[in-house]
């Protein structure tokens, strides 16, 4: 039987995208491992699509000048302070903003992975300026059963979602330990997944975890061994996040010259 | 500082506005509410609940409390829902009782903005963004926090809305908590009025470090501050 | 701290609805005890909603005449053959069947759990004669993205849904062992919860389940402790169903009076 | 009876259209599709995947085989999907190859019925109701099985659509088992038409078996019966 592991660089080298996914929530889960080789290679992408709150995965492809659009509702770095390089591109006008909120990135997901047209929105959501703000993400529609113009947003069917996991195995089936946060749903509406693992492991370790913590095997498409694949980000139930780090990063991200001059060390292999 | 600090006097604050057997949400940054949460369920609101934002942790058990709303430590909880369905959940306008809110800027109204500070092409500052904020018309009450009392932060009007104060199946943003004092809001008006103030803080001082015109009553009473049981409870969780 | 446990008899006769959702697949988790009672009580239910695939508590239901309509994809027995009742009182008309299939139930009961006021369906599903039979179930809404009609289902939003635990505490924090089916999806949708549990548990030991496996306290009205309380169907983690206790009913329920002879020996208080 | 059940031929003859890296799903009295699976996963396809119906189970490893879809043996599997997920799925149109369905009824064109036999209001016979069939317009490819080889099952015209013949995303439904024979689909006409005869039955026996005018070619291969190693599969799963 083939396995789907393979290196960082052939993972990241065989996809074809234009939209890419990435996976995490705050500084937990970022797929480090993937995006610094995405870095590396210097890969395009036309569209970023996050996770309702994203962070340095987001904020490392921005600042380094791949990205075109993001659709977001959320990039930042919690309690430790804004996302340098995103707040710079996007005060400049470098990158273009698609604003959604967590609930259009849920239930867009939701729609994305079960092949729905598209999603309906909570009423609720009319009454913020997130729909007003991004003209492309959202439309009116009309309730057929009540007559009622109702909020809709688009389905999110990434091209590519790229996912941290704690284990996966040789056939692509991935543990997610601890919170999985939108990653799961994440993998289910994109057309191919990459998943980077802490660690893999055989088919039996993998059937011990509970339902509704997988990924299978059959959705992913390439498996990375990448233990320390979310520093400085933190990977449940394997490490947490280095705080030190990340205030470094804040602190030298604030000027393109800083985060030019972090990159490489945080890639040895960049530029 | 008179024996407290400004955090805890508005983790004791907000955690009086928790109702036994209510259910209460909060989103990123929620090391504030989170500890208000753990208070109320230590004290008055043994039947309280709470989601920890991101981690879809109910009830978290941990102790220290973490920084992050999505820590792995959170997971030690009466259960676990995954975020999508905490999501989901928001949506129904009828499961939480309490949202605790925060935003770059707050306005007269209510209204909270994590978007941006200026016009929408070249802002000044570019915010994180609002991620849950819109569910806000949905939630029973909105308590909003902030760690910053500033002509900047409290505006007449925000700039963008991402929580609207206007609720569709609630009340509304009831009660504002800052590091000089809380706020409520006039049946009226709608306005966001002086309601307390902490401690050593005086009425003059916080119309000078607000932005918008807060309407001030003749004696303003002073905020309630956290018991001797309170700061021993918070100080576990700090 | 006040407790949500209950005796199945005051969970039932607090109750006040009109749409009662059932959970369970197949002969499996069926809430028995909980239907017991709504028989031994004569509960009128305007709209019962099951699972995809419902069974027994659906056919009990039916039988016992209780049910003015049924909104389902699925009743029946399996391997094992048709459901009596339904067949019965569906082909005499004295049940009115509002045909869905599961992904409506899926996609209605998360719009109902979301607060979406419809919900969306893929493609596909036009293709079949189920959304042609059931005019109050779906309609038809213009994609507001690409101009096509698209076909439209109603939110679920049972008044009450029973549900079997295999654990729960007294704040009514649930634990489904094995398969969940969309027993959680319904809880989540539904106004008030009633659990019937094999075992009533300290909140420490439903600590220890993981993400997805269990409903929150907050969701849940009333505790019930039913140890059998899914037989002659399974209990998933507990027991298997008893294969020749649901022959007997099958042939049994083939008539009316032959139900009502089964009834009062399945449930001794009734009647 | 060559040493082998028709069910285990059957089996056989299914496992055969599902090949390596392939996904297959089934829903209820799914004990033949998922002995064909496992047949295939222990033969020629040992990469392929299934999900066995309601129990989200993703290749179960469970021997024997339980007979119900749903049971909770099966959940000792590579891994295991919540039920509403499988049902996402199924929507995307790329995720499912091959897709076993059954029916009631099952029409000269590979519609397949499990609502009703007769008109809407009375129905002569009121089936249990189609669950998933309506997704097969999404599925790579369509077998359809069915234990009943007689004039009602296999009909000209199904009295209602479960599962539609016309695909979206697909081929459609490729393949009709049956006790007596394989049947496949004209690709001019759309119509099922005589594949294989299942050993010592003859194409005059199916014909005068099935409900609709049948095309049968002059010579009508024998259906492979299945191999030794295939019965020593069959055997310990059941």
């Amino acid at each position: 039987m083939s396995s789907k592991v393979v290196s960082t660089h052939d993972a990241v080298a065989a996809l074809s995208f234009k939209t890419l996914a990435a996976g995490g929530m705050h500084m937990h889960n970022n797929p480090m491992a993937v995006v610094f080789e995405i870095v590396r290679q210097e890969r395009r992408i036309e569209r970023l699509i996050t996770s309702p709150s994203a962070a340095l995965a987001a904020d490392v492809l921005i600042g380094a000048g791949l990205v075109d659009e993001v659709a977001t509702s959320y990039i930042g770095f919690e309690h430790l302070g804004l996302a340098p390089c995103f707040r710079r591109a996007a005060e400049a006008g470098a990158v273009r903003v698609l604003n959604l909120d967590e609930a259009s990135i849920t239930h867009g997901l939701y729609a994305g992975a079960s092949g729905l047209p598209f999603a309906v929105l909570p009423p609720a959501l009319e009454l913020s300026d997130v729909w007003r703000s991004n003209p492309t993400g959202y439309r009116k529609v009309i309730d057929p059963f009540t007559g009622v113009a109702v909020l809709a947003t688009e389905a999110i069917r990434p091209d590519v979602a790229v996912i941290h996991a704690a284990e996966a195995d040789e056939r692509g089936t991935a543990w997610l330990a601890g919170a999985s946060f939108t990653d799961r749903l994440m993998a289910m509406a994109s057309k191919r997944v990459v998943v980077q693992a802490e660690r893999v492991v055989s088919s039996q370790t993998m059937k011990e975890h509970p339902a509704g913590s997988t990924i299978p095997g059959f959705l992913v498409t390439a498996v990375v061994e990448a233990p320390g694949g979310c520093r400085p980000t933190a990977s449940h139930g394997n490490y947490a996040y280095d705080e030190a780090a990340l205030q470094e990063y804040l602190r030298m991200a604030r000027t393109a010259e800083g985060f030019a001059e972090w990159m490489p060390r945080a890639v040895p292999a960049a530029r | 500082m008179n024996g407290w600090t400004t955090s805890e006097l508005m983790a004791a604050e907000m955690s009086r506005h928790i109702a036994d057997g209510e259910v209460a949400i909060m989103g990123a940054v929620s090391a504030l509410p989170m500890a208000a949460c753990r208070l109320a369920q230590a004290t008055h609101a043994p039947a309280s609940w709470f989601v920890a934002g991101g981690s879809g942790a109910v009830n978290p058990h941990a102790t220290p409390l973490p920084q992050s709303s999505c820590d792995d430590r959170l997971l030690d909880a009466a259960c676990v829902l995954p975020l999508p369905e905490v999501v989901m959940l928001e949506g129904r306008g009828d499961v939480f009782d309490v949202f605790f809110a925060g935003g770059l800027q707050i306005d007269a109204f209510g209204n909270t903005n994590l978007e941006r500070i200026g016009r929408a092409e070249h802002p000044r500052l570019k915010g994180p963004g609002g991620v849950g904020l819109s569910f806000l018309p949905l939630a029973g009450r909105v308590v909003i926090y902030t760690m910053t009392h500033d002509p900047r932060t409290l505006v007449e009007q925000v700039d963008f809305v991402s929580g609207p104060a206007k609720s569709l199946t609630g009340r509304g943003p009831v009660l504002i908590v800052t590091p000089l004092c809380t706020m409520d809001f006039d049946p009226d008006t709608g306005r966001a009025r002086l309601r307390t103030v902490h401690p050593g803080v005086t009425a003059d001082q916080v119309r000078a470090a607000t932005g918008f015109a807060l309407a001030v009553q003749d004696s303003v009473p002073e905020t309630e501050p956290p018991s001797r049981r309170d700061l021993e409870v918070l100080r576990r969780l700090a």
